[in-house]
């Protein structure tokens, strides 16, 4: 590891809020990232994933969301006191994201070259005619052949569409990709070509990634240390091969008890019990303890803090460490 | 101040002609167009009187029978002479195809028509009637055509019109103005303006705004709320007059309740009429005493409105047999003078306990309502078109009428009796009388509430003179000049 | 073993578009016998809702007969079909657009009862809360509306309203996907309790392998408006024939890192449904070597061996290829 | 069970209350449904009571909006005119909401020929003049103000139409509409219970509008003999009785029109309100 | 979709024929008689009753209608004016292209300043400005035709002395006609457009395009308001139409001899002929109004324009 991580995340929260009251979407939310690392994150519905995302790339709609406190240091820059104008130069150039669901993520009336070379126009001193250049050789590289490259989103596949929004996010050779579950929306066979195509280009341009998900193969696949989510914070953080071999929060352990898999025999699927709580109404103490299996009184007066071990891995929980 | 025109007329009207074709159209907008295009065999005069105009010279042969005499040299616009041919085809034509005006010439008898030479014809009439020549004043019934120009045209003459008229059509764009241009070949005096623009503009605020800002040398129909401000601007001049119209309201004699003559004696005391013509018109108008404007001729200008008298309504009403009021419905149009009128007579009428249930109608539909005679009280107007009694009364108080223009069903032998032999009495004193007559009893029988003669207001600048606005609508615009 | 409880035979859908007839589904034959699960996988579009859908009569098909208990459901007139329908409901892809959201819970379970005319108002009452419970829905949440709940209570709500008639067929149409792992979990489980408690029969369609594999005894996979191959799930995930099925396999992802296997990446993408291609329809994408029939005649569905259909001109050879490449692993 | 009944409704409620704007309209609204509740105790003087020595006066102690032509206290017919206004705007709108609400939803609904035709029908009556529309209804029903609500309503049928085919065209393909035709619901019960209620937004955002339009033709109408008879007092038609006094007496139009603007103001905060409160996009 | 546009033009007929029927129906069932109407209501009844069968009037209704579409198809003849007695082409060839300008500029006023409006409002949803504006919208819809115009006119022409009261020659003339006819469609343009970007600012390819580090004026431009106009266009389209139908108290205001004042005038004179064409002539506006609107559609949205082939 250098010295520096390109990312790093420190203590950030952030509030929605709503006509029922504040939303802690996000708390004591601790992440980095290295160059050309590839980091999973993982965690259900309103977990917090996008929220994360959203922050680093400022683009929070304000109102209702606010980041509420700490930092988000990218290059040694802290993103939140970062200017709008700078801003805009960090967003697509150095950052860049892909979005949750390539159906919508288009603008679905102007042809798709052009939505590329909006975003190289946007961060090189080119002419428009120099921009489509590159934006069809980009697009080429992520598969779809220039001759289509003026069609409109709706003449495009699923497949094809998240291939174009990954050809913009990789436009101007970002050093930070997020992917928002890029490939939640499209078919197995068309995920899989997304999924080793990303790798292909994320081998080719060297970039940091993000990947956000809910779905532990993908991780497995694709990346180099995962963190899982609940309720807005990181409850697990470990090197994939770690994590996967000894899962230790429990919130980790029932969610990979409750993935069917085609590689063991079919058995009723063990179930976390409950639901996530509600992002208005926090439990005290550790988010997890009413679905928790192995709950002690502890947990829900005292929210546990993160205990390292020596291999890296990081379990925010009580029978973690000396204090079990 | 000076004009901003100075070659030209600019005249603003409410209505736009509809057609330039004598023979079928009655209505006072084209009328007036026409006048300054057409002429009439013979005319009237500023006091009502019947002048020559095309006709030199006028025999009356006998009852029936009329010699004129047509001014040599006239010509028309497309450069033809007048001849009598062209005169008794003109009348024969009003009569077999202007259905819009035969009422007016309706006596006329085609079969006894005979040129005498080409400036002499005569024309008989089926019965001896004393109003024919006033109606040969007529814009819609008396104008002269050119035979020729006319079957040319064929369905367009309308606007293709050629007469023998001070001024001639230039161009003509619908709705918004008619252009005209002087007859350089006008037999008569010449008019001082080249060209004269009759502009249609029928909101009376606007005509009023372009009167003061010099756009319009002449407004026509000046609101009562703008003749104040005419009045005051030192600029302008206003000119007022009585038409020959007389709004009413009818009672409908054929059936009940109003067949019954007490009941609508009760009614006519019961209402404030110099009160309610005061606060609708706002001094624009007089409270009328009779079926006969005063500006038409016999005229009884001695009479007075009738007087209200609640007590003796209310007596009449309970010999009438309705000792508790009844309930009643008032028809009227749209016209807002009109609804104001109903609006204020229904508060009057409570006060002796009828209770009036007001129905403003379309006219289209009021018309056919009155046809059907499905109407109970109704308010309206009538214009005597031409300047003969005979046109004010007979329509209206005839029983033969009923059906047509006597929406009041009125019929009574006595006032038959006397509108019958009023038509034929020569004009004179015997003639005079029997109109009196006929006024008295239409007042006692009181099949209508006489209720106001409008003034009409009309805005001049001031650098012009020499317009008299006439009561029947079209003015001899052709007269006007600047002032020396 | 007696007749299949449900039998589709040559089923076809075709629907009007501008550019022509589109096949949406073209010649589907399957059976579901009685308490069974029929697992249908298949690409984004390859017509496996139109399928669901035509089974239940919710589309009218185009051609074929559907079969249930024996008898043809498809002539059936209007009415007929309306008190048929009780026996067999849907249950839908989209918890969230599947639920009216101006109804509460109770009036959406309710709605199927009301609309047959079911028993008094207070039978009716009784009967939801039976449901309610049947599916795990605390009756609290009775006069809730669905933007309350979240994606698992909402399917359940789902699962409660296809229930109400007592039904004895359900399609289930992608009934998890818009679901989260964990929740995916509650629901897989109670559709597997009710089958086992009330004897349903279920036609199960998804795209997630993995589900399918949990759920299902036997697989069909669909390509482009036909069934490609079919067999007991065993079968389908340990020798599937069909070049289609072998690429969904291995593109399931497996939550095991360093696994490193050989992934199948179809070049390519589906072709149009309208005018589709001559010959098999997958030729377009397929790795195998292919032959002259490939591209000029239909494949047959045709038995491989007991209860394995394929459709694939050369699913005799790739079986022998198999067969020698484990006796070689042996 | 709890009795938690329209919940719904009462969660919109709860989004309302917190929306100023909303709230505003919604009292405003009220305070003029009071009005024309109480117009008999609040107005000072009868709305028909003439004064012909005290006509055209400009507001004063007396006559706060001044007096008309007649004389009669336009404060007073103002208070009035509310019981007609109101009715007049929101029966006709409500009426053309209906109906074209429902041919909106049944050409949406059913597409292909159903959809041409109704739709093809709405071209033709949107082509039709308002005014032959209007005297014809007079003249085949009769004048009154039902009738006259019901030209006004007629006329402004299409547009709804249009709106709401729009929207069902967008929701008919949800999956809530087949779940109910799959338990064998009818087409009319799908259309009321199912697709209707949920194509609001569009249509609040007309109809708020639309109440103003109404409210303005119908003043034009009565004069055609489908209105009201005289001295009955209403917004629209004093509008436009004091339009040949508008130079000289502004007060006569101004009065009218402020109220008019009010209601529409009130609507339209209301209706903002209930549209964002309605969309489920906005909803947690 | 040239193919397009000529099934389009064929669906004209079935309106247009239904137009004409049901304006007869209406014609038919409207008391009021034309002949009267064209004689005056001084003539005697008997020359009125003549003139009703002249008219062919007394006909059987569908013998009427048939007679009518007959003469139009087979001979283009849609008769004329009973009134005037010109042909009612030439009586619509004069009020036509004057309300079509006056509509059209009216309508270029209303989406230069309703979309504009329509976009601040929505960006900056309830802020002062949004309720400003609202309030201006409210207003104007509420505001009389006729105390608008008066108001213009007073300032304009007798104060400023820079606009002509009235006429429709010169854009000077249309000016004013034009700001009053189009400020109720401002307000409806300006709430469409509002409630419509409120939609689209919502999506999520909105947020791709902040993702680019795009500006903010940019995006709104850009990608927001054209995916905003379609429902706007919609709208639009029922104003031209309705416009084109014309204004009479517009038109009456300003001295502008234009489709509404004569279509009024030819209801209330019963001349059924030019009711008819006139009918005719406004629904067929209506359907070109319409199909340029749907082509728009197609020109904005090439997902639209894909389903015309
Ligand atoms: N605009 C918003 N207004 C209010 N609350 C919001 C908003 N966006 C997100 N939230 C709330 O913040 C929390 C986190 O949401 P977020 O979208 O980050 O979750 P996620 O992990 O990305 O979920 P998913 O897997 O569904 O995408 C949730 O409780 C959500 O309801
Ligand atoms: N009503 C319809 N009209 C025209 N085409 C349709 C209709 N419904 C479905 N189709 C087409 O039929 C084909 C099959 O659709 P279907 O919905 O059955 O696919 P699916 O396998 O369920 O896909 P998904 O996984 O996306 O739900 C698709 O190409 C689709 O576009
Ligand atoms: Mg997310
Ligand atoms: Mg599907």
């Amino acid at each position: 590891m250098s010295d520096t991580p390109l990312l790093s995340i420190r203590d950030l929260s952030v509030r929605y809020s709503t006509d029922n009251g504040a939303v802690k979407a996000i708390s004591d939310f601790h992440l980095s990232i290295d160059k050309g690392e590839t980091l999973g994150l993982v965690g259900e519905t309103g977990a917090g994933k996008t929220t994360m995302a959203l922050s680093v790339m400022q683009l929070i709609a304000d109102p209702p969301g606010r980041i509420t406190g700490g930092e988000i240091l990218f290059e040694g820059q802290d993103l939140t006191k970062t200017s709008e104008a700078d801003m805009r130069k960090i967003r697509g150039g150095k950052i860049a994201m892909i979005f949750q669901d390539p159906m919508t993520s288009l603008n679905p009336i102007i042809p798709v070259d052009e939505q590329v070379a909006e975003m190289i126009a946007l961060h090189n001193k080119v002419s428009k005619e120099e921009a489509l250049k590159r934006a069809l050789a980009m697009l080429e590289t992520v598969g779809i052949q220039p001759d289509r490259a003026g069609e409109y989103p709706h003449q495009f596949s699923g497949g094809m569409k998240q291939r174009v929004i990954i050809a913009i996010a990789l436009a101007c050779n970002p050093a930070l990709l997020i992917a928002d579950e890029p490939t939640t929306a499209l078919d197995v066979t068309i995920q899989a070509q997304v999924l080793e195509l990303m790798k292909a280009l994320k081998k080719k341009f060297d970039t940091a990634m993000i990947m956000i998900t809910h779905d532990l193969g993908i991780v497995a696949e694709t990346c180099d240390r995962v963190a899982i989510m609940y309720a807005g914070r990181i409850v697990e953080e470990a090197t994939t091969e770690l994590l996967y071999a000894d899962p230790s929060h429990p919130y980790t352990q029932g969610l990979f008890a409750s993935i069917p898999n085609v590689e063991e025999e079919r058995e009723s699927l063990a179930v976390i019990p409950g639901l996530p709580p509600d992002p208005t109404d926090m439990p005290k103490g550790c988010p997890f303890h009413p679905r928790c299996d192995k709950a002690m009184p502890r947990c829900s007066t005292e929210t546990p803090q993160p205990v390292v071990r020596e291999d890296g891995h990081m379990v925010a929980c009580f029978l973690e460490g000396g204090d079990a | 101040r000076t004009s901003k025109h100075p070659d030209t007329l600019v005249v603003a009207t409410t209505y736009d002609a509809k057609t330039l074709d004598p023979y079928m159209t009655n209505d006072v907008a084209s009328s007036n167009a026409m006048r300054q295009i057409y002429e009439t065999l013979v005319a009237i005069d500023a006091e009502g009187n019947v002048v020559p105009s095309l006709a030199e010279k006028i025999d009356r042969v006998d009852g029936k029978t009329y010699r004129f005499t047509l001014k040599k040299g006239v010509t028309f616009h497309n450069g033809e002479t007048l001849t009598a041919d062209d005169a008794l085809y003109s009348l024969k034509r009003a009569y077999e195809r202007g259905a819009s005006v035969r009422h007016i010439l309706g006596v006329i008898d085609p079969a006894g028509f005979k040129k005498i030479d080409d400036l002499t014809f005569e024309v008989k009439t089926k019965e001896a009637m004393s109003s024919f020549l006033a109606a040969l004043t007529h814009f819609g019934g008396g104008v002269i055509l050119n035979q020729k120009a006319v079957e040319a045209a064929g369905d367009d003459y309308g606007f293709k019109p050629v007469g023998t008229g001070p001024y001639k059509l230039a161009s003509w764009k619908k709705g918004d103005r008619m252009e005209l241009e002087r007859f350089e070949a006008y037999h008569g005096t010449k008019p001082e303006f080249p060209k004269m623009v009759l502009r249609v503009i029928p909101e009376a605020s606007n005509r009023t705004i372009e009167l003061e800002s010099g756009d319009v040398d002449i407004s026509f129909e000046v609101s009562s709320l703008d003749v104040s401000r005419v009045k005051a601007n030192k600029n302008l001049e206003l000119l007022t007059l009585v038409d020959t119209a007389t709004t009413y309201m009818g009672f409908n004699c054929s059936k009940a309740p109003y067949d019954n003559e007490k009941l609508r004696q009760a009614l006519t005391l019961a209402i404030n009429i110099p009160g309610s013509v005061k606060a609708v018109f706002r001094g624009n108008a007089f409270p009328a005493y009779g079926p006969i404007a005063p500006n038409v001729k016999y005229s009884n200008n001695d009479l007075q409105p009738s007087k209200t008298d609640i007590k003796k309504a209310k007596k009449l009403l309970a010999e009438a047999g309705y000792p508790n009021g009844l309930t009643t419905t008032l028809w009227t149009n749209s016209k807002k003078v009109r609804v104001d009128m109903a609006t204020i007579i229904q508060a009057q009428l409570k006060k002796i306990g009828v209770t009036v249930k007001i129905q403003v109608l379309e006219w289209g539909a009021y018309l056919q309502g009155l046809k059907d005679n499905k109407h109970e009280l109704f308010i309206v107007g009538w214009t005597c078109q031409t300047p003969d009694p005979d046109m004010a009364v007979f329509p209206t108080f005839h029983s033969s009428q009923i059906g047509g223009n006597n929406f009041a069903a009125f019929g009574d032998a006595e006032v038959d009796a006397l509108l019958d032999k009023a038509r034929i009495t020569p004009d004179g004193a015997e003639r005079k009388a029997l109109y009196f007559d006929i006024q008295d009893k239409l007042r006692e029988k009181a099949p209508w509430v006489f209720l106001a003669n409008k003034k009409i207001a009309y805005g001049m600048q001031n650098y012009l003179e020499g317009f008299t606005p006439s009561p029947y609508g079209f003015h001899a615009l052709y007269e006007v000049k600047m002032k020396k | 073993m007696s007749a299949p409880f449900i039998q589709v035979n040559n089923l076809k859908k075709y629907f009007d578009t501008k550019k022509g007839p589109l096949h949406a589904v073209d010649d589907v034959t399957f059976d579901i016998n009685k308490g069974e699960t029929l697992g249908l996988v298949g690409e984004s579009g390859c017509g496996k809702s139109t399928t669901g859908r035509a089974v239940i009569r919710l589309l009218e098909p185009s051609s074929g007969e559907v079969l249930f208990n024996g008898s043809d459901i498809l002539p059936l007139p209007k009415k007929e079909m309306k008190a048929m329908r009780a026996k067999m409901q849907m249950v839908f892809q989209d918890p969230y657009s599947s639920l009216n959201p101006r109804l509460s819970v109770s009036e959406i379970i309710s709605e199927p009862l009301d609309v047959k005319g079911l028993g008094s108002s207070a039978d009716r009452t009784q009967r939801v809360r039976e449901l309610m419970d049947i599916v795990g829905l605390g009756s609290r949440l009775a006069n809730a509306y669905p933007h309350e709940l979240d994606g698992g209570r909402r399917q359940r709500v789902g699962i409660a309203r296809a229930l109400a008639l007592n039904p004895e067929f359900l399609v289930l149409d992608e009934p998890v996907s818009a679901l989260d792992v964990c929740i995916q979990a509650q629901v897989l489980n109670l559709l597997d309790t009710l089958q086992k408690e009330m004897g349903l029969t279920y036609l199960f369609i998804s795209h997630d392998l993995s589900v399918v594999h949990h759920v299902s005894d036997r697989i069909a996979v669909m390509y482009l408006g036909r069934i490609v191959e079919m067999a007991d799930y065993k079968t389908i995930f340990n020798a599937p024939v069909h070049a289609y099925t072998k690429a969904l396999l291995s593109a399931i992802t497996i939550p095991k890192p360093n696994l490193d296997r050989e992934r199948i990446i179809l070049e390519g993408d589906v072709p149009s449904p309208i005018n589709p291609p001559p010959g098999c329809r997958f030729a377009g994408r397929c790795y195998y070597e292919k032959i002259g029939a490939c591209t000029s005649e239909t494949p047959a569905l045709n038995e491989v061996s007991p209860g394995h259909f394929v459709a694939c001109h050369l699913a005799e050879q790739v079986m022998a290829d198999q067969m020698q490449g484990e006796a070689k692993a042996v | 069970m709890q009795t938690k009944k329209n919940s719904l409704w009462g969660q919109v409620f709860g989004r309302l209350k917190k929306n100023r704007m909303a709230m505003m309209g919604l009292f405003i609204l009220f305070a003029l449904l009071l009005t024309a509740l109480f117009a008999n105790v609040i107005a000072p003087f009868p709305f028909d009571e003439q004064d012909l020595f005290a006509t055209l006066e400009g507001p004063s102690s007396a006559h706060w909006f001044g007096t008309d032509e007649f004389g009669r206290d336009i404060f007073s017919r103002i208070i009035y005119g509310s019981r007609i206004s109101l009715q007049v705007g929101f029966v006709a709108v409500g009426f053309s909401v209906m109906a074209g609400g429902f041919i909106g939803a049944v050409a949406g609904y059913y597409g292909g020929r159903t959809d041409n035709i109704l739709m093809r029908l709405m071209d033709i009556l949107l082509s039709i003049p308002q005014l032959l529309l209007a005297i014809s209804v007079a003249a085949s029903l009769g004048p009154g103000l039902l009738n006259l609500m019901l030209a006004v309503g007629i006329a402004a049928i299409p547009q709804y139409a249009r709106l709401v085919r729009a929207s069902v065209l967008s929701i008919r393909d949800q999956e809530f509409v087949e779940a109910a035709v799959s338990v064998g619901s009818s087409d009319l019960r799908i259309i009321c219970r199912h697709i209707l209620p949920n194509c609001m937004a569009p249509i609040i955002v007309q109809a708020t509008l639309g109440v103003a339009f109404a409210i303005l033709i119908a003043a034009g109408l009565s004069f055609i003999g489908l209105g009201l008879e005289p001295p009955t007092p209403e917004w629209g038609a004093m509008l436009s009785g004091g339009r040949e006094f508008i130079r000289d007496y502004p007060y006569m139009t101004v009065f009218p029109g402020l109220a008019i603007m009010i209601t529409i103001l009130g609507l339209n905060f209301l209706g903002d309100g209930l549209r964002d409160a309605l969309d489920p996009k906005l909803k947690n | 979709m040239l193919g397009y546009i000529l099934r389009r033009c064929a669906m004209l007929i079935p309106v247009i024929l239904g137009v004409v029927f049901i304006v007869f129906v209406m014609m038919y069932v409207t008391p009021g008689d034309p002949a009267r109407m064209v004689l005056g209501e001084q003539a005697p009844q008997e020359d009125v009753d003549n003139l009703r069968a002249e008219m062919g009037l007394d006909d059987p209704f569908l013998f009427q209608f048939g007679r009518y579409v007959y003469k139009a198809v087979v001979h283009g003849d849609i008769g004329r004016s009973y009134i005037t007695k010109r042909p009612v082409w030439d009586e619509l060839m004069t009020a036509f292209p004057i309300t079509l300008k006056l509509s059209a500029l009216a309508m270029g006023i209303a989406l230069l300043v309703g979309i504009p409006c329509g976009i601040v409002t929505a960006v900056k949803q309830y802020s002062i400005f949004d309720n400003i504006v609202t309030l201006f919208a409210l207003i104007g819809i509420s505001m009389p035709v006729f105390w608008l115009g008066l108001l213009l006119i007073l300032l304009f022409t007798v104060k400023l002395a820079w606009l002509p009261p009235s006429g429709f020659d010169s854009l000077a003339a249309m000016i004013m006609p034009a700001v009053t006819l189009g400020l109720q469609s401002v307000a409806i343009i300006t709430r469409m457009t509002r409630s419509s970007m409120l939609e689209v600012v919502r999506q999520d390819y909105i947020r791709t395009a902040r993702s680019k580090g795009q500006k903010e004026s940019v995006v709104i431009r850009k990608h927001a308001l054209p995916n905003a106009l379609v429902p706007v266009v919609t709208i639009a389209g029922i104003q031209f139409g309705i416009l084109l139908g014309g204004a009479v108290l517009t038109e009456i205001i300003f001295s502008i001899p234009g489709l509404g004042r004569l279509m009024v005038s030819s209801i209330e004179m019963r001349d059924y002929p030019m009711v008819q064409g006139g009918v005719l002539f406004i629904a067929l506006a209506f359907c070109l109004v319409n199909l340029g609107v749907d082509l728009l559609y197609a020109w904005l949205d090439p997902r639209i324009k894909s389903q015309y082939t």
